[in-house]
Formats: C-alpha cells, structure tokens, sequence
C-alpha cells in the first residue's frame, strides 16, 4: 500500500467535561475500505464527526497526505474532499430527493442562476448508481426510512471525494440494497478512494473491509488486518469478554391465536389485502425489501394510517384501532423504525423517556414518586446497558445504538401482550443485540408475542418462529422456521418466487 | 451509581432544581433588581414591591396558560381578548343583569374555559395552525367583547365585584396572593401530573408522543382551555381593579405573555421550558417598567431602554446554558 | 364624605391615619419626611418636590403639549416633573399611577383615556395624601368624594358642534352627502361625533352616508377606509372625522384620488400638520383644543391645595375650543 | 425513469406548479373574490381593485420578507418599527436636512438593512431566539423613530417625495408597480438562486442544512437584511402616500404580515411554502378589510367576520392539502 492518507493521533474530545474520546490514533491508506468498530456509546461518530468539523477537537492532531491540518467547520472538511454519510438521517424532508443530494452545492448555469434540470439528471445518475428506484422530484419526507438511508449515501457521491465515511449505512437497508452499496464500495477502492466504513454487522466487515479498527470507551483498542482475525475475537475486542450465546432460542409451546389480522387494506393502499395470525408466545418475522410495505403494516395495525378494509381480533374479539392509544389499550407495542422521528423525546432525560408509558405507576395526584421512577429507570438502563452519565442526560446527547435502547425500554416498560419491533437493533452493537435477542427470547416465555420486522436476514431466520415475506404491500409468502433459507426469502422478496 | 442517583434525585424534586435550571435568568433577575435598587431610592419599599407584584399579575396569569401553550409547541395570541371578553362578560352580567359577582366570575371563566376549547378544537380536529387560528379568534372574541358593550365601558357599581382584584389580604395585594396561588396549581400540574408530561412530550416530538399511546389532541385541546381560562380570570381581575369592564383592555397582551415566557427560558419550538422561568420573566418585565417609571425615564427612551435591558437579560442566559 | 364606605378596599393598613379630607393637610409632612429627595437642593428653603403626570400617549401632539404644559407649570415652582404614558391602556394607566403612588409623589396629574380606569388608583393616591387633579377626560368622580382637587376638560360635544355648524352654514340648504369616521370606544371621540351630528339635525339637505371606524385604529386603516368610501360612494361631498389625525389621512386618500376639491374635511384637535393643511385649503377646518390651557390650569389647581390654598374658579372647569378655518389657520401656524 | 423525471421537472419549475401547489388558498381566494362581487356591485370596478392593490401593498413588501424570514424557520417582529423607522428617516432628511429625496430614500433603505443585519447578528452570533430578540429590536427601533421625530408627525413638501409613494404609473398604483416589481425579485431570489435553496433547506433542517456544508448563519442573516430593507421600503412608500413622516406607521404590521404568510401557506416551522402563497395571503386579507368597508359592515362585526373568513380561507386550504 502506497503512503499514509489520513493520520488522526491522540484525539481527544468531550461533552460537559465527560471524554467522550480520549487520545484515539487512526490511519487510513488510499483505496483501503477501513472498519471502525466498537459498542455503542464507544466514540466512532464523534470521531467521525471530529473529521467532518461537526466537532472541534480538543487535542490531538489530524495530517492530511502528511500535512497537519486544522479542520472548523463543515466547510473545511468538504474541501479536503472528505464526504459524510451520517449515522443519524438528517434530511430536508420538504425538499425534493435531488434538493437534498445537491444541498450546500447546487448546480449553477453561467448566469448564476439554479441549472435545476442539470441537478435532477445528475441526482438521478447518482441514483442509479446505487441502484435506487425512486424519482428525484419526489420530497424526502415521503420516503421511508431506507428509502431516506440511500439518498444520503447518494448525497456522499455528489462530489468526488478522497475519503467517504459511512457511519452505519447499511442499518435501515436490507439485503438488495446493501449488496448494491457493496458493488459501489469496490469500484470506490478501484479509484483509490478511501471509504471509513462504521457497522455492527459482523458479516459486512468481513465481506468488504481490509482493516479493522477497534475502540472501546473512546480509546483504541487494536488495529488488524480483517483476514487476520476470526468474528468471535473480533466481538471479544469490542465487547471485552467472549461472547457465548449469539442468538438465544429457547424452545416453549406456544399457545392460542392472539391476533388475527384478515383483508387489512390501507386507506392509501400502500397495504393491500394482508392476513395473517399470531399465536402467543411466537415471534413472527416480516421480511422483504425495503419499501415492501412492512411498516406500513405494522403502522396500520397501530392505528397510525387510516384503514380502508379489514378486520383485526385480538384473541377472538374483533377490535377497532384508530389511534395509538387505542393500540396500547388493546395491549399492542411498537417500537418505531426511525428513532429520531417517532422514537425519542430528544430534549429530554432518559429516565423521562423510559418512564413516558407507564406514569401511572409513579404519579398519584399530586404527587411523583421519584425514587420509583428512577428504579424503574435504572432497572432498563441496567438490562439493556445503556451507556448513559446518568438517567438525567439529556436523549439528544447519546449515542444512536443507546437512544435506540431507550426507546426499546420505554416498551418493555409498559409491557404489552403484543409487541411490534420495527427494525429493533437498528444501530445496536453485537454485545446488545445479543442482549435483546435474550430479552426476546424471555419475553416469549413469558407469554408476550413478537412482531419482529427486520431487514437482517440472520436474525429473521435465527430468531423467528414464522416469517412472512411481503412485497408491494401484500404477504407473498408464509415460512415456518424449519424452512427458511436466506436465499428463499431474498427470492419471494424480489418477486422471483411465488407461492401457489 | 445509584448514591449519585440519588443526590440527583433530591436535587431534582427540590425547589433547588427549578433554581439550577433557571440560574441564567435569575441572575440576570437579581442583577435588574440590584441595578433598580441604585437607581431609586423607592424601588425596595415593601410598597413598591407589592405594587410591581399586583402589576405584574394580569400578565403572569396570562404567561401561566401560555407557557403550557408554548411547551406544547403552540401559541395563543387570544389571551388579550379573553381578557377583554371575560371583563366585560362579568361587569354586564352584574351591572345590567344584576347577577351576584360570584356567579359573573364563574360563568366568564366557563366563556373563556369555552373559547378556549374552541381554539383547540379548530387546532386539533381541523388540523390549522394554531398562530393563524388563534389570531382569528383574536378578532372573533375581541369583536363579540366589542359587541356585547357597544364598545363603552360598563360601569360598575358592586362593592363585591371591586373586591376581587382590588381587595388586601393583610397588606398583600389579592391579586398578587392570586398569583401565587395559580403559580403553585399551574407548577403542580406541570410537574406532578401525568398530563404535565405529556405537554413536555407533545411539545419536543408530537409523533414520538403519539406512537408512546399518549392522546396528543387531547393535551393539546387541555392547554388550550388552560389558557382561556387563565387569562379569563386575568381579565376579571384587571377589571375589578379598572372598576369597570373595559373591551379594550388587554391589547397587546399576548406579545407581552410570549415575551415573558420566552425571557424565562421556554423554548419557542416546545418541549422545553420551566414554570419558575416564566415567572420570572414576568418579573423581569414588571420590573423594568417600574424601574423606568420610578426613574422617570421619558416614554420614547424607554422603549430603547426596555429592548436593550430584555436582550441583556436573556443572553446572560443564553451564555450560562452554553456554559453546562 | 360618601366615600368612606370603599376605603375599606384599600386595606385596614391604609384607612388607618388617613381620611380622605385630611388627606389634603398632609403632604407637606410627608416630604419633609423624605430626605432623599431634599439632598440635591442646596441651602434652598423650600424642597423640591416631585410632581408626577400620566399623558394618554407620548404620541399624540395633543397629549405632547399637554406634557410642556404641566412642565412648564412644574418649572415654575421649582420643582420635579415626572411625566409617564399611559399609551391608551386602561390597565397601563393604571400600573402608571401606581408607580407615582410606590414613588410617593406630591401631587398628579392625570389625563386619562378613560373615564373609570384611574379612579381606584386615584382613591389610593389620594389616601396615602397625595394630591390629584384630573384633566382632559372627564372621569366619573363627584366633587364630594374629595378625591380629586379638580377636573378640567375640553368640551369635545362643541368641537363636533361647531364643526357641524360649519358645514351646514357652507352646505347652504344644498344636497349634500357626508360621511363620518368615528372611534366608539373612546367617550371623548363619541362626543364628538355626537356634537357634530346635533349640530346638523335639522338640516333635511345633509345626508349621512354611512358611520364607520377604523380598524385597527391605525393610520394605515384610517387610510384604507377612506380609500375604500371613495370607490363605494360617488359623491361625497363632507368627512367628518373623531380626530386630526383621520381627518388628514382622509384628505391624503382623497388628494390621491383627485377627489379633494369640493369635499369638506373637518377634524377635532388643532394639531400643527392640520391647521397647515387648512392654511393650504386642503382641509377645511378643525376645532381646536387647548390642551396647554387644559394642563397649566389642572396643574395650577393641584399646587393651590399642595400648598393649602384653595382652588380658584369652579371644580369642574370646561375649556373652550377654537374653531380653526382657512379664516384664522394662519394666526395658530406661527406659534 | 429518466423520462418520469422530465415531466415532473417540468411540472415543478413551470409557474404552473406555484398555482398548484397553492391550487388551496388560491380556490379560497376565488371564493372570496366571487362573494365580494357579489355583495358589492362596486368591488370589481377597475378602480377598486387598483385600489385594493395599493393597499395592500405595504403589507406585502413586509410579508415578503417575512417569507423569507420565516422559511429559516425565524419570525420577525420588528416589521412595523422599520416602516416608521424608515419614513421618519426619509421625511426628517428631506424636509429637516434639504437633502435630496432619493438620497433620503437610499439612506432609510440602507438603514432599515442595517438594522436588519443587527436582528441577524445578535440572532446568529449571541444565539438567542428570533421571537425576543426581534421584539426588543421592535421597541428599540421604534423608541428612535420616536426620538428623532419627538414623537410628531414630519411635514414634507418635497414633490417628488410625494410622488414616489402616490404616483401612478398610467391607471397603476406605482406602489402596485412596487410590489409587483419586488415579488417578481424576491421570486427569483427564492426560487432560481442557491441562497434562496439554502433558506428552504435552513428552515427545514438546521442539521441537515449544516452538515452539507450550508454557511447557514449567514443564511439566517442575510434574511433579516432583507426583511429589514422591505419593510423599511414599506414604510418610505407609506410616508409618501401620507405625505408626512409619521412615527406611529407600522404598529401591528407584524402581525399582518405574519397572517399573510401563514394564510398563503407558509408553514410557521419553517422549510415549506411558496411566495406565491404569501402573495394571495395578502390579496385575501386585502380584499376581506375592502370589502367589509364596502358593504359597510359595523367596524365590531368586522372583526368577528375577518376572524371566521381567515379561518374558513386557512381551513379550505388544509382540506386540499390533505386530500393530496
Ligand atoms: N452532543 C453530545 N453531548 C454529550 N455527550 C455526547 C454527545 N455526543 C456524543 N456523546 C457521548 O459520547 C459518547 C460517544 O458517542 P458516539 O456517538 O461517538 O458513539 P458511537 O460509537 O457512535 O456509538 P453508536 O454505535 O451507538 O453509534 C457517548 O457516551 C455519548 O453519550
Ligand atoms: N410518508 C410516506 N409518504 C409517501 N410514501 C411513503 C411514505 N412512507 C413510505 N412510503 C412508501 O411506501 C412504501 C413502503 O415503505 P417502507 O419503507 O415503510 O417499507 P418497509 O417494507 O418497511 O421497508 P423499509 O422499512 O425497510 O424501508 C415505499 O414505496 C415508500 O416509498
Ligand atoms: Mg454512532
Ligand atoms: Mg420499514
């Protein structure tokens, strides 16, 4: 490999006089895809986000091609030609899909004025690129949630750059769309682009990355060749102990239909004609390329979009559900797809967001019982390992694989019968979802039923009971657990399969 | 962890913590305050004092409601029309229709409790916002004050009804003593109800609010009516002490209640935003206008004066909350 | 008198040394109380005092040269004017006498925009013995409450009389359409409006097309209704207008609309920028208010008690207006 | 799907797609339009409309920018204290200081952007929320105007002065001639410039609009410049039309012009509306004050009627929307 790229030694950085990094060395070689890795909360986005000027570090030095450099602003950072894709989707929902590729940079003609037909055919090669299907008129905020994750990955190509960081952009995109985003990455490397590539998927860093770069508390812990080093020692370094049980799956009955859902047709008809059942104590799996309609589902069954047809029983009794809270009276839960949207009261504490569905339990009239809140609160942060200062920290101020857990918390708190997770370890590191996977399991056990949509084939097919595959809006496929194949799924899911 | 827990805990419920929170402003308070009692030799009197607290209690009751508004993300710009509509409701209730003064209030507090609704009802069910509903209603309910007194003032006569804002209790202005009094309601129904926090939720992510089960219309539709009712009474009051039902009063009342709570802290998206800060804005802007009457600053300069003092006043906080 | 049933209002603490006919007495004790006040006032006999005043608005000229009038009368004694601006708001007003009140003042001043607003504020004055004198607005008070020293008043009902008069002397049996921009919530407006109307009664020629105000009561609107009486009505051939300031914005919309010639326009106040434009034919007559006579003499009547004596002339006192047209606007520009 | 593209490209950029997206508020202002004439035989004359056009144009230079103001997701309150800062400036220069009108006029525009720039500063630099800090600039603006004018109105003579607010342009209101002249500028500037993508993409997402790179301070500050400069613009027009300088010009604008914007659809979070929008926001508060003046409805009923209006324009308006 030719000479060092990008050089960032001991950087350090904090929030409120809590290091967040401290003294953190990386190295990064032109063409090379390099793999920062660690738990949630260990300081890979701030890292980043150092690079991108987001952040101004408080000691270290970053050397660009040797030279030491100071980076301010976001601006500096774009004129090194380093792009960002951010962990957190931070689009302009209003603006169109091409507005928001080209924002900070529009295409101008010679008379100063927006070349807005120059933009969209540039926005739509982009596009194409990554093989995404959607126009470039359309707004952002009309997208879903992958949908969203592919036009910031778009919008890190709409300059040519010599390092691409991706924090986590596989996290809300399933199978197709990662495999495309893999395509890309190797012609990237073939331009001698360098790409920082952050991810809790196991599989993809050893699929594209050449180095690894481990940190755990905001400290290096190793840097390594990726075919020197096996998964089960690579979670070791990041989680610091051997990690036993992955997917944890006990064996249970299961018990009696809890919910039948038949002819469950959207308003809007982004859902069309969808049935199925759930027993309890099972966890039924959704499956199916982004935008197939598996949040509109679970969206429908919460009474978050109007229905235009269709019948919903939870055991035996048909119900009505037109708002959320009717869903939660019906004993239903949902944990959101985007956190940041529909998860988190950001300007607030943690132990106020986990406490948020059950204040009955410590709020009688005109008293709080403070200390019963922050037991509640601390029983979550514990289980799950929230990595937080203290249950005061503001939301906003976590890291995204914690925020995620909280919202997960605030749900187990109130504890439904049903429990829909959309996406549920979206951005969560291995030791955690290790975690939640054991949380699931015993939650089972315990008599709840799991909902579980997720775009990561290896869990859907070690954790679920019973998967449908939808596509278009409709179910195309029903597979019990002792048939399913990853390969099979992926086929029902593009449509090259159909059931009879 | 759980001892630091702990500490934070007491902290948290303590009065102490509404202190902490609100430091930057209340600095900025007791500066205004020690700068006032240099500047005029009257300005501490126990007199004076009592003055600015039954000055300041139209608009405090006023910034009470509104703050609820604001932290869900909203804005009331009737609240001065309220006022004008509850006054003139009561006096004409009592003055042409001989209606005892206890009755007038109750049943102008249902009106404003009444309009109030209607605010939220057009907010929430017919999904407006709530700056051009409210500012339509503002015309609306001013008119009908207009309407029902032809636009003159009523005059009354009831020995009661003049009690009620005007009255003593020891030497402590009633309306001052009805500040407090809603000041400590309204705190406890923000901070130690369930509906209390839903408006905090409501006001920071009002889909995150929804997907946690949390009636969002419903907060919504209760603020409203807690504005309406609170500045209802503010009118009342302010007319048993104006000893007559005024329509015009409470022009310009809702810049003034938005301007205290913003100078107190609550944030103008919602979500955030103390009880306490309001208050203290309200003091704050009662202060300097007594400060510049007491000093005898000519009218036009204190329009200058009042602008710079309220921009220093915030961005001495705005310094420390950068500062945590 | 009859008012001591209410002082009960104003709290035991109050009632206790003062009623309200020895309030009068009083104040002279009351200052030398005071050191504070004396201290700037070298080896002089007498103490300064301070005298306050509540105008309706630092932005109307008519309340601007009722201020210099108080202050000149103020200067004259040698003492301190505080002048605060009730800005039209009954409730500010109010906060505005209370403060006079907090900074124990000798005497006020009040010129209110209402005629109830002030009159518990002037009750609390008057018991903790300060002297007061209302001017301008003729507030709801009777002599024998002994709150107030005097009232001296504008007779607005002859402003609108004798503008009245005007017109029907210049209509000369004629047909003629008029209009009237009126301001119903302010009683001195309605008088007005009221004298203007009496005054016109019995002219079976004049015809009232339509009264309206402003709304918002701002000069844009006053400009926006004009306008818009000018499209509806083809033929005006008067505007009667509550106030100078809508009478001149009345005749910057009908100049626009080359409609000036031949139409009346009549306000109530005198101010500088209408008797210029009667001086330039453009308008055609005001009826001027002396709002210095109104200020100097409420204020001299507030020194005479400050000082023991007693009022000189009757409590309540009516100014009267000039009427201000093409014939004598040129006198009142050179002032 | 390139060609999927192509058509909707063309929809978008085509100014058919403002009539569109605006296809809402611009039905509500047809119905308003078709009731008007039908209660008044008078309100399609060539003159009222004309004169409907010339009223309201200072509203809609002050809403114009305000447009801009609120799509970074600010609000500016100082609107009216700039148009009596402006006219006093021009008239006090001409009729005080013999200068030259249209030196007079350049020197008020450069000071209403001046003072527009001190909004952005101390919003963008001193961090502190546009609501309080464009409230105290309002006072302290207009306690100038005040101060320079001692609170009086300014006598001018000057011809041209007169000519440049009052004139006409062959039948056309030159203030219309302004407004026009200014919407198609500020359309421009909104719609065919990256300044102008950049205050939608602010508005939208600081975040967002700061992580790609969007100097979005400077955004934030060049807005109030041109609200500054609008409505000082606004208020030279004013004072022409009165032909005087008068200091008490502008006292509510702000809130006309915010209802304006609202009304035609801007979104008061910020990000999404189109000036188009602002512009019918305006015709329709314009033709509702005429034609109640033309029917001569009882000015209190008026603003009962103006509040329900308001509402019932705002409320066809989101119906459409959300059946889209
Ligand atoms: N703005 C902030 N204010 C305060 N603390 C912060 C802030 N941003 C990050 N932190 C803290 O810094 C630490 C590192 O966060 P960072 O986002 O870098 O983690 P990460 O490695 O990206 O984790 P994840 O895998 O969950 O994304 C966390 O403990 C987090 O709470
Ligand atoms: N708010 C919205 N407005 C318009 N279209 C939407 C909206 N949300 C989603 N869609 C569309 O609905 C379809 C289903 O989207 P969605 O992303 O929810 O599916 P999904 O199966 O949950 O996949 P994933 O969550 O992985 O993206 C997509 O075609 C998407 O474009
Ligand atoms: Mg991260
Ligand atoms: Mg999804």
């Amino acid at each position: 490999m030719s000479s060092v790229f990008l050089k960032m030694t001991g950087i350090q950085k904090s929030f409120a006089g809590v290091p967040a990094l401290e003294g953190v060395d990386f190295e990064l070689y032109p063409g090379e895809v390099h793999a920062l890795l660690g738990e949630n909360g260990a300081g890979k986005s701030t890292l980043m986000k150092c690079l991108a000027g987001i952040y101004t570090i408080e000691g270290g030095k970053i050397e660009f091609e040797d030279q030491e450099i100071e980076i301010h602003s976001v601006q500096d950072s774009i004129r090194l030609g380093i792009s960002f894709i951010h962990q957190e989707l931070a689009l302009a929902e209003q603006l169109t899909v091409a507005e928001n590729i080209f924002m900070g940079c529009e295409p101008v003609k010679k008379n100063g004025l927006l070349d807005n037909r120059k933009m969209h055919e540039m926005a739509a090669k982009l596009l194409e690129r990554i093989d995404a299907g959607f126009s470039t008129y359309v707004k952002a905020g009309e997208l879903g949630t992958a949908q969203k994750q592919l036009v910031e990955i778009a919008k890190a190509l709409r300059i040519h750059s010599n390092i691409i960081v991706m924090d986590e952009p596989t996290a809300a995109l399933s199978q197709r769309e990662v495999e495309s985003l893999f395509r890309l990455i190797r012609t990237l490397k073939q331009q001698k682009i360098a790409v920082i590539y952050i991810s809790h998927r196991m599989e993809e860093i050893f699929e594209i990355c050449d180095r690894i770069t481990v940190l755990r508390d905001g400290k290096n812990v190793d840097t390594m060749n990726a075919v020197a080093i096996d998964q089960d020692r690579l979670i070791q370094k990041m989680v610091g102990h051997k990690l036993i049980d992955y997917y944890v799956k006990t064996e249970h009955p299961q018990g009696d239909t809890v919910l039948r859902v038949e002819h469950l047709t959207r308003k809007d008809r982004r859902v069309l004609d969808v049935s199925f059942y759930l027993k309890k104590g099972e966890i039924l799996g959704f499956s199916g390329i982004v935008g197939a309609g598996r949040t509109e589902l679970m969206q429908a069954l919460f009474g978050i979009a109007p229905l235009e047809d269709g019948k919903i029983e939870i055991e035996g009794r048909q119900i009505r559900i037109s708002s959320p809270k009717d869903a939660v009276a019906s004993g239903i839960g949902l944990v959101p797809e985007d956190r940041k949207l529909q998860g988190l009261i950001l300007h607030h504490s943690v132990s106020f967001n986990i406490t948020l569905g059950i204040l009955g339990k410590f709020i009688h009239f005109p008293f709080v019982n403070n200390e019963l809140e922050q037991e509640l609160a601390e029983k979550y942060i514990q289980a799950l390992g929230i990595k937080t200062d203290t249950n005061k920290q503001h939301v906003i101020n976590l890291s995204g694989g914690n925020q995620q857990k909280v919202v997960l918390s605030r749900w187990l708190a109130i504890s439904p019968s049903i429990l829909i997770l959309d996406e549920p370890t979206r951005g969560i590191d291995v030791g955690a979802k290790a975690e939640i996977y054991a949380l699931m399991d015993q939650l089972v056990r315990n008599g709840v039923s799991i909902i579980m949509v997720s775009s990561e084939m290896p869990e859907v097919i070690n954790m679920c009971d019973r998967v449908y595959v939808m596509k278009a809006g409709r179910i195309v496929a029903c597979k019990e657990q002792k048939e399913l194949d990853q390969e099979e799924l992926l086929r029902y899911a593009l449509g090259v399969k159909k059931d009879e | 962890m759980n001892n630091k827990n702990n500490r934070f805990y007491r902290y948290r419920i303590n009065f102490i913590s509404s202190l902490k929170i609100n430091a930057g402003i209340l600095l900025a308070f007791v500066c205004l305050f020690v700068l006032a009692s240099v500047l005029s030799s009257k300005f501490l009197s126990f007199d004076n004092q009592m003055n600015v607290l039954r000055t300041i209690t139209t608009n405090a009751l006023c910034a009470f409601g509104m703050t609820f508004v604001i932290l869900t993300g909203g804005i009331d710009l009737s609240v001065g029309s309220f006022m004008s509509l509850a006054g003139c409701l009561t006096t004409v209730l009592v003055a042409w229709f001989q209606v005892p003064a206890i009755l007038a209030v109750l049943l102008a507090l249902v009106a404003g409790a009444l309009f109030g609704a209607m605010n939220g009802f057009i907010i929430t069910k017919m999904k407006m916002p709530p700056f051009i509903v409210t500012l339509a209603t503002m015309n609306i309910i001013r008119g009908i004050s207009y309407i029902i007194t032809g636009g003159r003032p009523v005059l009354i006569s009831d020995k009661l009804f003049q009690k009620i804002g005007g009255g003593f209790l020891g030497k402590i202005p009633i309306s001052a003593v009805y500040m407090m009094i809603a000041f400590l309601l309204m705190w406890v129904l923000l901070n130690r109800t369930k509906f209390g926090r839903h408006v905090y939720a409501t006001g920071d992510n009002l889909t995150a609010a929804e997907y946690s089960g949390i009636d969002t219309d419903r907060t919504i539709f209760l603020v409203y009516i807690l504005s309406g009712l609170l500045s209802a009474f503010a009118g009342i009051v302010l007319s048993s002490r104006l000893n007559s039902g005024q329509p015009i009063i409470g022009q310009g009342a809702e810049l003034d209640a938005i301007a205290s709570c913003i100078v107190g802290g609550i944030s103008v998206t919602g979500g955030s935003g103390t009880l306490f800060g309001t208050l203290i804005g309200c003091m704050i802007m009662g202060t300097i206008s007594n400060l510049l009457n007491l000093v005898g600053v000519d009218s036009f300069v204190q329009l200058v004066v009042k602008g710079i003092i309220i921009i220093a006043a915030v961005y001495v906080d705005a310094m420390r909350k950068r500062k945590i | 008198g009859c008012s001591s049933g209410s002082d009960g209002a104003a709290g035991d603490a109050a009632s206790k040394d003062s009623a309200p006919a020895a309030a009068q007495q009083e104040p002279a004790d009351d200052s030398s109380k005071d050191g504070g006040k004396s201290t700037d006032s070298a080896g002089d006999a007498k103490e300064k005092r301070t005298i306050g005043c509540v105008i309706i608005s630092g932005t109307n000229p008519h309340c601007q040269i009722f201020e210099e009038g108080f202050r000149s009368v103020v200067e004259e004694n040698g003492d301190e004017a505080v002048v605060l601006d009730a800005d039209y708001d009954p409730g500010k007003l109010m906060s505005c006498l209370s403060d006079l009140i907090a900074q124990n003042v000798d005497g006020i001043v009040v010129e209110s925009c209402d005629n109830q607003a002030p009159i518990q504020s002037i009750k609390e004055a008057a018991d903790k013995g300060i002297v007061v004198a209302a001017a301008d607005m003729l507030l709801d008070v009777k002599e024998e409450e002994n709150i107030l020293v005097s009232q001296t008043v504008s007779d607005n009902y002859d402003g609108g009389y004798q503008c009245g008069l005007d017109f029907a002397k210049r209509a000369n049996g004629e047909e003629k359409n008029y209009l009237i921009m009126d301001f119903e919530t302010n009683t001195a407006a309605v008088e007005r409006v009221q004298g203007f109307q009496d005054a016109i009664a019995d002219q079976p020629n004049l015809h009232l097309l339509e009264t309206n105000q402003p709304n918002p009561e701002t000069l844009e609107a006053k400009l926006a209704l004009m306008d818009t009486w000018i499209q509806k009505y083809d033929k005006i051939d008067c505007v009667f207008a509550y106030h100078d300031p809508a009478a001149m914005a009345c005749v910057q919309a009908l100049e626009a609309a080359g409609k000036l010639k031949g139409t009346l326009v009549y306000g109530v106040d005198g101010n500088i920028d209408a008797i210029q434009a009667i001086s330039e034919g453009k308008m055609t007559a005001t009826a001027k208010q002396q709002p210095d006579q109104l200020a100097i003499l409420s204020t001299k009547n507030m020194y005479r008690v400050l000082n023991g004596e007693a009022i000189d002339g009757d409590w309540l006192t009516k100014v009267p207006i000039i009427f201000i047209d093409e014939t004598n606007a040129k006198e009142f520009l050179d002032e």
